[in-house]
C-alpha cells in the first residue's frame, strides 16, 4: 500500500540546534502513528515541517504521492493535512460554531461576484458549509456549546474544538500534538474512544503525539519514538515499551502514567 | 561640500535620535508607539522657557526644571491614560490611538496656553557654530550629540545589564507573569515613562534651543517613530542608528538629488530596508512557535 | 502556614468557587485533585491575588495575602502558573533571573542557577535561546525552575506535569520531593492524580467549587469511588 | 430641504464614512493598520478629477477608474509590505501616504502645492447618498462571506488561519487592496465636492483620523464604523463655534472615549434593534453600576 | 435656529480662518484685529445706524472645513459677508461657492491668482482679496533687485506651500526675464525646521543675494542656520516676513535684508493700533491683524456708501471702490480681477527695527 505520508531525510536546524537529524517515516493509510519521544525530541518541529510553517533544511516530505516540501501551510491544509497545535490555537473571541464555520473555507467555491449578488450558489454552499459545521460538532459533542466564546470553553473541550476544526477540512490526515495533555485518566480514556469513533466516520490517518503512554498504547497502531530528532525505535506500542532505548531514554523505570 | 553635508546629516540625526531613545524606551516596555511622546518634548521646552523668560532663571536650573516636567508630564500620561487602557485589557493598539488623542490635546492646549508664536530661549552661546576648515559645525548640534550618545549608553548599560532593565524585559515579554514573579508592574510603567519623559524634556530642551519653541514643535516625533521602527522597534541602539541613518540621508537627498523629492526617497530607502530586514536594522523578532 | 476559609470566586456570572475551605501546614505537601473546570487554577489564582476573591479570606503565614499579585512573591509564596507563560523574547537564563526577581543575594541566585541546572540540564544547553523556541516540555521544566529561583517558602504548582515526558515526570515528582525536603511546602494541583498521590501528604478533592472530600494519601487511594473517577479504575 | 451646509456636512459624513468603511475592513475585521489611507484616497480623487476637469470625461467612469487605480497602487505596495507585521506594516503604509503626497506636489499635472481646482461640481447629496448605501452593501456583504470570515480569522490567529487553509497573504491583500478601492472611492466624491484639491488635504492627520474612528466606533463592527464615523465628523462641527477650543476638546474626547468606553461604542457587535433596546433597557443599571465601579476604584485608590 | 436670526439692529459679518491647528496663530490675530476694530465702530454708532456684529468660525485651514464654515455663516448666522481665509487653498473651494451663495467674501492673505479668477479667466464676481498676489510681488522684488545691480541670485522655496510656490515662480521668471541668473533654486517643505542641506548647497553656488519667500518663524530659522554656515550674501524678503518680531527672533541674522509689503507697515497709525492691540490681548500684533481690520472697515465703508447692507449691494460697492485706506495702505479695487492695486513698499532690517527703504512700482 502506497503510505499517505512519507517524509524522507528530513533534517532542521535552528541556529546550532539540530532538532531533526534525517529523519524518515512512512505513514500507512487508515492507520494511527504514534510519535513518541522525550521533550525537545523534535516532534513538534516535525509537524510543523509537514504543515510548512517551517521548511526543512534538507530531506523530501510526500504526501499523497505529492511533494510537499516547502509548500505554504495553507497549501497544505488545502492537500489535505488538517492538525492541532500543542498550545491550543483557536480563534479565540469568536464562537465555537464560527471557529469551525472559518475552517469550511475551502468548501465554498464561490467568488466575490456570488458573494455580492446572493447567487444560489452561494446560498448552497453557505447552507452546506452551516449544516456542516453543525454535524461537526454534533460529532464532537459540543453542540450543545456552539454560540459560547471558544476561550471560555473548559480546557478539555478546546481540545476538542480543535479537532472538529481539524476535521472540516475534509483531511485524509491529521496531526494531533498531545491531544490528551492536560486530561485525567477518565478524560484520555474518553478521548481514546472518541478518536477512534471519529477516525471510522470522517475516514481519516492520523498522526499522533502524546506522553500518556496509555493513550498511545490504546490507540495507535504503530509507534516511532524519536531522539535528538533522530528514529531510536519503532514498532507496535507493545514491541517499543520494551524497547531499552526507550525505557532509558523516554519511560524511565516505570511505564505509563 | 560633502563633508559639510555629513555633518548636516548627523546633526539632524542626532536631534532625531535623542527623541527617538525615549520613544524606543517606551516601545520596549509596552509595545506601543507613544505617539504623544514628540508632545511631551514640547511640553518640556516650554516649562523651561517659562522659568527663563517669565521667572529669570539662569538657563541651566530652567533646563532641569524642564526636564523634570517633561518626567512628570509623561508620568501622569501612564498614570491617567494608559494605565487604565490597560487595567481594560485593551489592545495595544487604543495605546497608540490614545496617544494620539493626547498629542492632538497637548498641540491645541499648549497652543491655547502658551499661543501659536514662536518663543526664543534667551542665548546661552557665545557662538553658535564652530569652523574646521571649511566646515561648520553647529556648537548645539555637538552638544546635542552628545546627549544622545550618553543617553543610548546608559539606556543600554541599564536595559541589557540590571535588574531594573530585566525586569523591564519581562514585562515586555509578559506583563501578568512578571507580577506574579514580583515585579512590581505599575511602579515599573511610572518609573519607564517618567525616564522616557525626561529624556523627552532634554530633547525639547535642545530642539527649542536650535529651532525655537513652538506648539508644533513635537511632530518631529513623527520622525523619531520612523527612525525607531527603521532601527528596529523597541531597541534603543537600533532607534539611535536608525535616526542617525534617516538624518543623513535626508540631507544627502537635499544635498545632491532634490528636496522636493526627500521623503519620498527617504520613505522608498526604508520601505526597502524592512523588505530586506523585515524587523529593522537592529530589531529582533522571536517568531510565534507553533 | 497557609489557611484558605470560605473562598469564592467568580469570571463574571459563572462561579468558579463557592466556599472553598482549606490548609497547608509547614513543610506538607497538598494535592488539589479534580476535573476539568473544576476551579483547580481560579484556587492558585486567588492565592497569589491573580484573581480577586468576592469573599471569604486567604491567610499566609499568619497574615492576609497582599492585594497586589506583584507583592505576594515577597511574603514567601511562589506560583508556577498553568500553561507556562515562559517569558517568549527572554533567554532561559533571564526567565530564570526573573524568578529571582525580588532577590538580593548573588551568591545563593548563582547556587539555585546551580541547582535547576543539575535538575534539568536541558536548561543548561539552551541557556541563551529564547524561552518562546523552546519545545512544550522544555517550557514546562523552565517554569517550575523559575518558581524554585524565587527559594520561596509554599510554592503552587498547577499542573506541572502537564506536557512532559513519562521519564520527566517521574523526575519532576522526584523534585518536587526534594524541594520540599529542603523545606519547602508544595500545593499541587495535578490531573496525574496517581503521581500527586505517590507524593502528597494530603489531598482536597475540587469538585465544581466545592471541596468533595479530604484526607491524608491513604484515605484518598483507599476510597473506591474516587480512585475510580481520577486514577481511572 | 436641507440648508446648502447642512448638506455640506451630511455629503462628508457620507464620503468619510464610506472611507472608513474601508478602513473597518482592514483593521477591525483583519487587524491590519494603515496609516496610508489618506494616500490612496488622494489616488482616487487627483486620478479622477483630472480626467473629468481636463479630460472631459464623465463621472461615473471617472470615479471607477480612480477607484481602480487606488486599488493597484494597494496591489503593488501590498505585495511587497504585507509580510511585514505590526508596526512594521504600518510604518510602510504611513510612507506610502506620504510618498504619494510629496509626489502629487512634486509632479505638475497636479498643480503641486498651488493645487488643482477647476473640477466640475458633481457630488451632489443624493449621489453621495447613493454611494454609501452601495459601499455598505459591498462592505456588509464582504464580511458576511467567506472571504469576510477569513479576514476574521487571520485577526483571531494567524497560524491557525493558515492551517484551516486559509491563504493569509491573499486575504490580508484583498483587504487591504479593498480598504485602498474605499479610500479611492471616497477620494473621488470629495474632489467632485470641493471642486479643489491640493495634497495638504490627505497628509497623516486624514490618515490617523480614519482609524481613530474606526478604534472609536469599535474594531469589528461596520455598523460601530459608521456611528463613530458620525461622531467624527460631529464632534468638530458640534465645536466648531468654540473656536479655538475646538481641537482641544476633539482629543480630549478621543481620549475619554478610548478610556470610558475600551471596545469602542460597539465592540465587537453590530447594531441591532432588539439588542438596542435591550441595552436602553439595562442602561440605567449599566450606568449606576459603572458609577459603583468607578467610585469604588477611587476608593481604592484613595487608599493606597 | 431663532436665536441664530439677526436682531434688526446689528448686521451681522463673518470670519472664516484656522482658529485651531497650527496655524491658528494667524487665524486668531486676524479675528482679534476684526472684533476690535468692529468694537471701534459699534463705539462710533455703527453703520446706518446699525450695530456690527462679527462671528469668527473655524476652518482649521481645511479647504473642505473653511467651504462648511463659510456656508454655515450664511446658512444658519445669516451674515451679508465674510472675511478670510489666509489661505489660498481654502479661498480658491470657497469663491467657487462664493458663486452661488452670492455673498461676498474678502479674502486676507489668500494671494493665489486663482482665488479671484478661475482658471479659465472668468471672474468669481463675490470674491474679493486684500493681499497682493503672487505674480504681483514675486515680479517686482525680482526687478528690484535687479534695479540695484544684482547679476545673481538664489532661492529657496517652500514647495508644500501655494504662498511660496506661486511668488518663487514669479520671481524666479522675472529675475532670468531681467538678464539675471537663478545660481541655486533649492526646495524645503512645511514643517521642516532644518535647512542646512539646502543652504550648504546655495552656499556653494555663491549667490549675491538668497530669495525667502517663507513665513517669519521660517525665515529666522532659514537665516540663522545661513549664517551659521557662513552663507554672507544678502537676503531678501516678501509680505510674509510682514512682522515686528522677525528682527528679534532672527538674532542678528537678518541684518541688511530688505522685504517688501504692503506701505503701511510700520505707519504710525499701524503702530498705534499694535499697541492698542497689545493691551487688549496681551499678545503681539500679527499682520493678519490689520487684515482683519483693513476687510471690517472696508466693508463698513462699502455699506454707508451704498445705503444698504444688501449682500448684492456689498458686492457692488466692494468691485467699485476705487479708494479705500485701510491700515495697510491705500488701495483700489480693480474690477476686471478682484485684485487690489497698491503701492509695494520696500523694507530693510537694521538692529531690532524694520526701516522703510522707499515705495517701489
Ligand atoms: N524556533 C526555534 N529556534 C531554536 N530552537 C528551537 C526552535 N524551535 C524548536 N527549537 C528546539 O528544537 C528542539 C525540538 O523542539 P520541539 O518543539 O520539536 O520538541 P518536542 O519534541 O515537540 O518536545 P515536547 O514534547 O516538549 O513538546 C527543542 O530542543 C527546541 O528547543
Ligand atoms: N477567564 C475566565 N473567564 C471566564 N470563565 C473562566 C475563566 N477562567 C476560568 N473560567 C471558568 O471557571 C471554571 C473553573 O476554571 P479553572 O480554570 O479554575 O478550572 P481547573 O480546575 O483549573 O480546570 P483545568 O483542569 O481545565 O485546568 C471553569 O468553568 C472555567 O470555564
Ligand atoms: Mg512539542
Ligand atoms: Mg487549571
Amino acid at each position: 500500500m502506497t503510505p499517505v505520508l512519507e517524509i524522507k531525510n528530513v533534517t532542521k536546524n535552528f541556529g546550532g540546534v539540530r532538532a531533526i537529524d534525517d529523519f524518515s517515516v512512512k505513514i500507512e493509510p487508515g492507520k494511527i502513528h504514534g510519535l513518541i519521544g522525550p521533550n525537545g525530541a523534535g516532534k513538534t518541529t516535525i509537524f510543523n515541517n509537514i504543515t510548512g510553517i517551517l521548511t526543512p533544511c534538507n530531506g523530501t516530505i510526500i504526501f499523497d504521492e505529492k511533494e510537499i516540501t516547502g509548500k505554504k501551510p495553507h497549501e497544505i491544509a488545502q492537500y489535505g493535512i488538517g492538525r492541532t497545535f500543542q498550545n491550543i490555537r483557536l480563534f479565540s473571541n469568536l464562537s465555537v460554531l464560527q471557529n469551525v464555520i472559518l475552517a469550511c473555507s475551502m468548501d465554498a467555491q464561490y467568488n466575490l461576484i456570488d458573494a455580492f449578488i446572493r447567487s444560489p450558489r452561494y446560498r448552497r454552499m453557505e447552507k452546506q458549509i452551516s449544516e456542516k459545521a453543525m454535524s461537526l460538532l454534533e460529532s464532537v459533542g459540543l453542540d450543545g456549546n456552539c454560540d459560547e466564546i471558544a476561550s471560555k470553553l473548559p480546557y478539555g473541550h478546546q481540545r476538542k474544538l480543535e479537532i472538529a476544526r481539524a476535521i472540516a477540512l475534509n483531511p485524509k490526515l491529521i496531526l494531533l500534538d498531545e491531544p490528551a495533555a492536560g486530561m485525567n485518566a477518565d478524560e484520555s480514556a474518553e478521548l481514546v474512544g472518541f478518536i477512534l469513533e471519529i477516525k471510522e466516520r470522517h475516514e481519516f490517518t492520523v498522526l499522533m503525539i502524546e506522553h500518556h503512554m496509555d493513550v498511545v498504547t490504546n490507540l495507535c497502531d504503530y509507534v516511532t519514538v524519536l531522539n535528538f530528532g533522530k528514529t531510536i525505535a519503532s514498532g507496535t506500542p507493545a514491541e517499543v515499551k520494551k524497547n531499552e532505548h526507550v525505557i532509558e531514554a523516554y519511560l524511565g523505570g516505570a511505564e505509563g502514567c | 561640500m560633502f563633508l559639510q553635508q555629513l555633518v548636516n546629516g548627523i546633526s539632524v540625526g542626532g536631534i532625531y535620535a535623542l527623541i527617538a531613545s525615549g520613544y524606543a524606551l517606551i516601545y520596549s516596555l509596552l509595545g506601543f508607539s507613544n505617539w504623544a511622546h514628540g508632545e511631551v518634548a514640547m511640553l518640556g521646552a516650554y516649562v523651561a522657557l517659562l522659568f527663563t523668560a517669565s521667572l529669570q532663571l539662569p538657563f541651566i536650573a530652567a533646563a532641569i526644571i524642564g526636564i523634570g516636567g517633561a518626567a512628570i508630564i509623561s508620568f501622569l500620561n501612564e498614570r491617567l491614560a494608559y494605565r487604565r487602557i490597560r487595567e481594560n485589557k485593551a489592545p495595544t493598539m487604543f495605546l497608540m490611538i490614545a496617544a494620539m488623542g493626547l498629542s492632538i490635546v497637548f498641540q491645541n492646549g499648549s497652543m491655547l496656553l502658551f499661543g501659536a508664536k514662536f518663543q526664543k530661549f534667551p542665548p546661552i552661546m557665545p557662538v553658535s557654530s564652530i569652523s574646521i576648515g571649511s566646515v561648520h559645525v553647529g556648537v548645539l548640534d555637538l552638544l546635542t550629540l552628545a546627549v544622545a550618545a550618553v543617553a543610548l549608553i546608559v539606556l543600554e548599560i541599564v536595559i541589557t545589564k540590571t535588574k531594573f532593565g530585566l525586569g523591564i524585559r519581562a514585562i515586555a515579554s509578559n506583563t501578568a507573569t512578571a507580577g506574579l514573579l514580583g515585579i512590581n508592574t505599575n511602579k515599573m510603567f511610572a518609573l519607564v515613562f517618567a525616564i522616557a519623559g525626561a529624556l523627552a524634556g532634554m530633547a525639547g530642551v535642545l530642539l527649542g534651543l536650535k529651532y525655537n519653541v513652538y506648539p508644533t514643535m513635537g511632530n518631529i516625533g513623527l520622525k523619531a517613530f520612523i527612525a525607531s521602527v527603521f532601527g528596529g522597534l523597541g531597541s534603543v541602539r537600533g532607534a539611535i542608528v536608525g535616526a542617525i541613518v534617516i538624518g543623513v540621508t535626508e540631507v544627502m537627498v537635499s544635498g545632491y538629488l532634490s528636496s522636493g523629492l526627500r521623503d519620498l526617497i527617504t520613505f522608498a530607502l526604508l520601505i526597502i530596508i524592512l523588505l530586506i530586514k523585515p524587523s529593522g536594522l537592529m530589531g529582533v523578532s522571536v517568531e510565534e512557535k507553533a | 502556614m497557609l489557611k484558605i476559609n470560605n473562598l469564592h470566586a467568580a469570571y463574571g456570572g459563572i462561579k468558579a468557587l463557592k466556599g472553598v475551605s482549606l490548609e497547608v501546614n509547614e513543610g506538607e505537601v497538598v494535592a488539589v485533585l479534580g476535573s476539568n473546570g473544576a476551579g483547580k487554577s481560579t484556587l492558585l489564582n486567588c492565592i497569589s491575588s491573580v484573581v480577586k476573591p468576592t469573599e471569604g479570606s486567604i491567610e499566609f503565614l499568619g497574615n492576609l495575602v497582599p492585594k497586589h499579585d506583584y507583592d505576594v512573591v515577597g511574603t514567601g509564596l511562589v506560583h508556577v502558573p498553568e500553561g507556562r507563560q515562559i517569558f517568549t523574547h527572554l533567554t532561559v537564563r533571564d526567565n530564570l533571573l526573573v524568578g529571582a526577581y525580588l532577590r538580593n543575594d548573588p551568591k545563593g541566585i548563582k547556587e539555585d542557577l546551580d541547582r535547576v541546572h543539575k535538575l534539568f540540564p536541558r536548561l543548561k544547553e539552551r541557556e541563551n535561546q529564547y524561552g518562546g523556541h523552546l519545545s512544550g516540555g522544555e517550557q514546562q521544566m523552565l517554569a517550575i525552575s523559575r518558581g524554585i529561583m524565587a527559594r520561596p517558602k509554599l510554592m503552587l504548582l498547577d499542573e506541572p506535569s502537564l506536557g512532559l515526558a513519562p521519564i520527566i515526570v517521574n523526575q519532576i515528582f522526584e523534585i518536587i520531593k526534594e524541594i520540599n525536603k529542603a523545606g519547602t511546602a508544595i500545593m499541587i494541583v495535578e490531573q496525574n492524580a496517581f503521581k500527586a498521590l505517590s507524593i502528597c501528604d494530603r489531598a482536597y478533592i475540587l469538585n465544581v467549587g466545592l471541596i468533595e472530600k479530604t484526607g491524608t494519601r491513604e484515605e484518598i487511594l483507599c476510597d473506591d469511588s474516587l480512585s475510580k473517577a481520577y486514577l481511572g479504575e | 430641504m436641507f440648508s446648502d451646509y447642512t448638506q455640506g456636512i451630511m455629503i462628508i459624513a457620507c464620503i468619510n464614512m464610506i472611507a472608513v468603511l474601508g478602513i473597518s475592513v482592514l483593521t477591525g475585521f483583519t487587524r491590519l493598520f494603515s496609516f496610508g489611507n489618506a494616500g490612496f484616497m488622494s489616488i482616487g480623487a487627483y486620478t479622477s478629477a483630472l480626467l473629468t476637469a481636463k479630460m472631459g470625461m464623465p463621472f461615473i467612469p471617472a470615479i471607477l477608474v480612480g477607484i481602480l487605480f487606488a486599488g493597484i497602487a494597494a496591489y503593488l505596495l501590498g505585495s511587497l509590505t504585507l509580510k511585514l507585521k505590526g508596526d512594521y506594516f504600518l510604518i510602510t503604509t504611513l510612507g506610502f501616504g506620504e510618498m504619494v503626497r510629496v509626489l502629487f506636489n512634486y509632479i505638475p499635472i497636479t498643480g503641486g502645492a498651488r493645487g488643482l481646482s477647476g473640477i466640475p461640481k458633481y457630488t451632489t447629496l443624493p449621489i453621495a447618498v447613493i454611494c454609501l448605501v452601495l459601499a455598505v452593501i459591498i462592505a456588509w456583504t464582504l464580511i458576511h462571506s467567506k472571504y469576510g470570515r477569513n479576514f476574521t480569522a487571520i485577526r483571531e490567529q494567524e497560524i491557525a488561519a493558515e492551517s484551516v487553509g486559509i491563504d493569509i497573504t491573499r486575504s490580508k491583500k484583498m483587504a487591504f487592496v479593498f480598504s485602498a478601492m474605499f479610500a479611492g472611492w471616497a477620494g473621488a466624491l470629495y474632489a467632485h465636492n470641493l471642486m479643489f484639491l491640493s495634497p495638504m488635504m490627505f497628509n497623516l492627520a486624514k490618515s490617523a483620523e480614519l482609524t481613530i474612528t474606526v478604534v472609536i466606533g469599535g474594531l469589528g463592527s461596520l455598523t460601530g464604523s459608521i456611528f463613530g464615523s458620525l461622531v467624527v465628523t460631529l464632534l468638530p462641527e458640534i465645536f466648531r463655534s468654540l473656536a479655538n477650543y475646538r481641537m482641544f476638546l476633539y482629543g480630549l474626547a478621543v481620549v475619554l472615549i478610548i478610556i470610558l468606553r475600551p471596545a469602542g461604542l460597539f465592540g465587537y457587535r453590530e447594531f441591532s434593534i432588539r439588542k438596542s433596546i435591550a441595552f436602553v433597557k439595562a442602561a440605567p443599571g449599566t450606568i449606576t453600576a459603572l458609577l459603583k465601579g468607578k467610585s469604588s476604584k477611587d476608593k481604592m485608590e484613595a487608599r493606597k | 435656529k431663532q436665536e441664530k436670526q439677526a436682531a434688526d439692529d446689528t448686521i451681522r459679518i463673518g470670519y472664516v480662518s484656522a482658529l485651531s491647528g497650527d496655524t491658528a496663530l494667524w487665524g486668531q490675530a486676524g479675528l482679534n484685529g476684526m472684533i476690535m476694530t468692529a468694537e471701534k465702530i459699534n463705539a462710533a454708532g455703527g453703520v446706518l445706524g446699525k450695530q456690527i456684529e462679527v462671528i469668527g468660525l473655524d476652518g482649521r485651514g481645511d479647504p473642505m472645513d473653511s467651504v462648511n464654515a463659510y456656508n454655515k455663516l450664511i446658512d444658519e448666522y445669516k451674515v451679508v459677508a465674510v472675511v478670510g481665509t489666509n489661505f489660498s487653498s481654502c479661498n480658491i473651494p470657497i469663491a467657487a461657492v462664493s458663486d452661488v451663495k452670492k455673498v461676498p467674501v474678502i479674502a486676507t492673505a489668500a494671494s493665489n491668482d486663482l482665488v479671484t479668477v478661475d482658471e479659465k479667466g472668468k471672474l468669481h464676481p463675490y470674491s474679493f482679496r486684500l493681499c497682493f498676489i503672487d505674480s504681483f510681488q514675486g515680479g517686482k522684488m525680482a526687478e528690484y533687485m535687479l534695479d540695484k545691480g544684482v547679476k545673481t541670485a538664489a532661492i529657496l522655496t517652500n514647495i508644500g506651500d501655494s504662498y511660496s510656490v506661486g511668488v518663487s515662480e514669479y520671481t524666479i521668471a522675472a529675475f532670468k526675464a531681467g538678464g539675471g541668473t537663478i545660481v541655486a533654486a533649492e526646495e524645503a517643505n512645511s514643517g521642516d525646521n532644518d535647512f542646512r542641506a539646502q543652504l550648504s548647497k546655495i552656499a556653494k553656488s555663491k549667490p549675491e543675494v538668497l530669495f525667502i519667500p517663507w513665513i517669519y518663524n521660517d525665515v529666522s530659522l532659514i537665516s540663522k542656520q545661513a549664517r551659521e554656515l557662513g552663507l554672507k550674501c544678502q537676503f531678501v524678503g516678501f509680505d510674509g516676513w510682514d512682522s515686528m518680531e522677525l528682527p528679534t527672533l532672527a538674532e542678528g541674522a537678518l541684518e541688511g535684508a530688505v522685504f517688501c509689503s504692503r506701505p503701511g507697515f510700520s505707519t504710525p497709525e499701524a503702530k498705534a493700533y499694535g499697541v492698542e492691540y497689545q493691551a487688549k490681548f496681551n499678545i503681539g500684533l500679527e499682520a493678519e491683524c490689520l487684515y482683519g481690520n483693513d476687510g471690517i472697515l472696508w466693508l463698513a465703508q462699502v455699506i454707508e456708501e451704498a445705503g444698504s447692507y444688501d449682500p448684492e449691494a456689498i458686492r457692488a460697492g466692494l468691485e467699485n471702490t476705487t479708494f479705500f485706506d485701510g491700515l495697510l495702505g491705500e488701495m483700489e479695487n480693480d474690477p476686471l480681477t478682484h485684485n487690489p492695486k497698491r503701492e509695494l513698499a520696500i523694507f530693510t532690517i537694521k538692529g531690532a527695527d524694520e526701516v522703510f527703504v522707499e515705495m517701489y512700482n
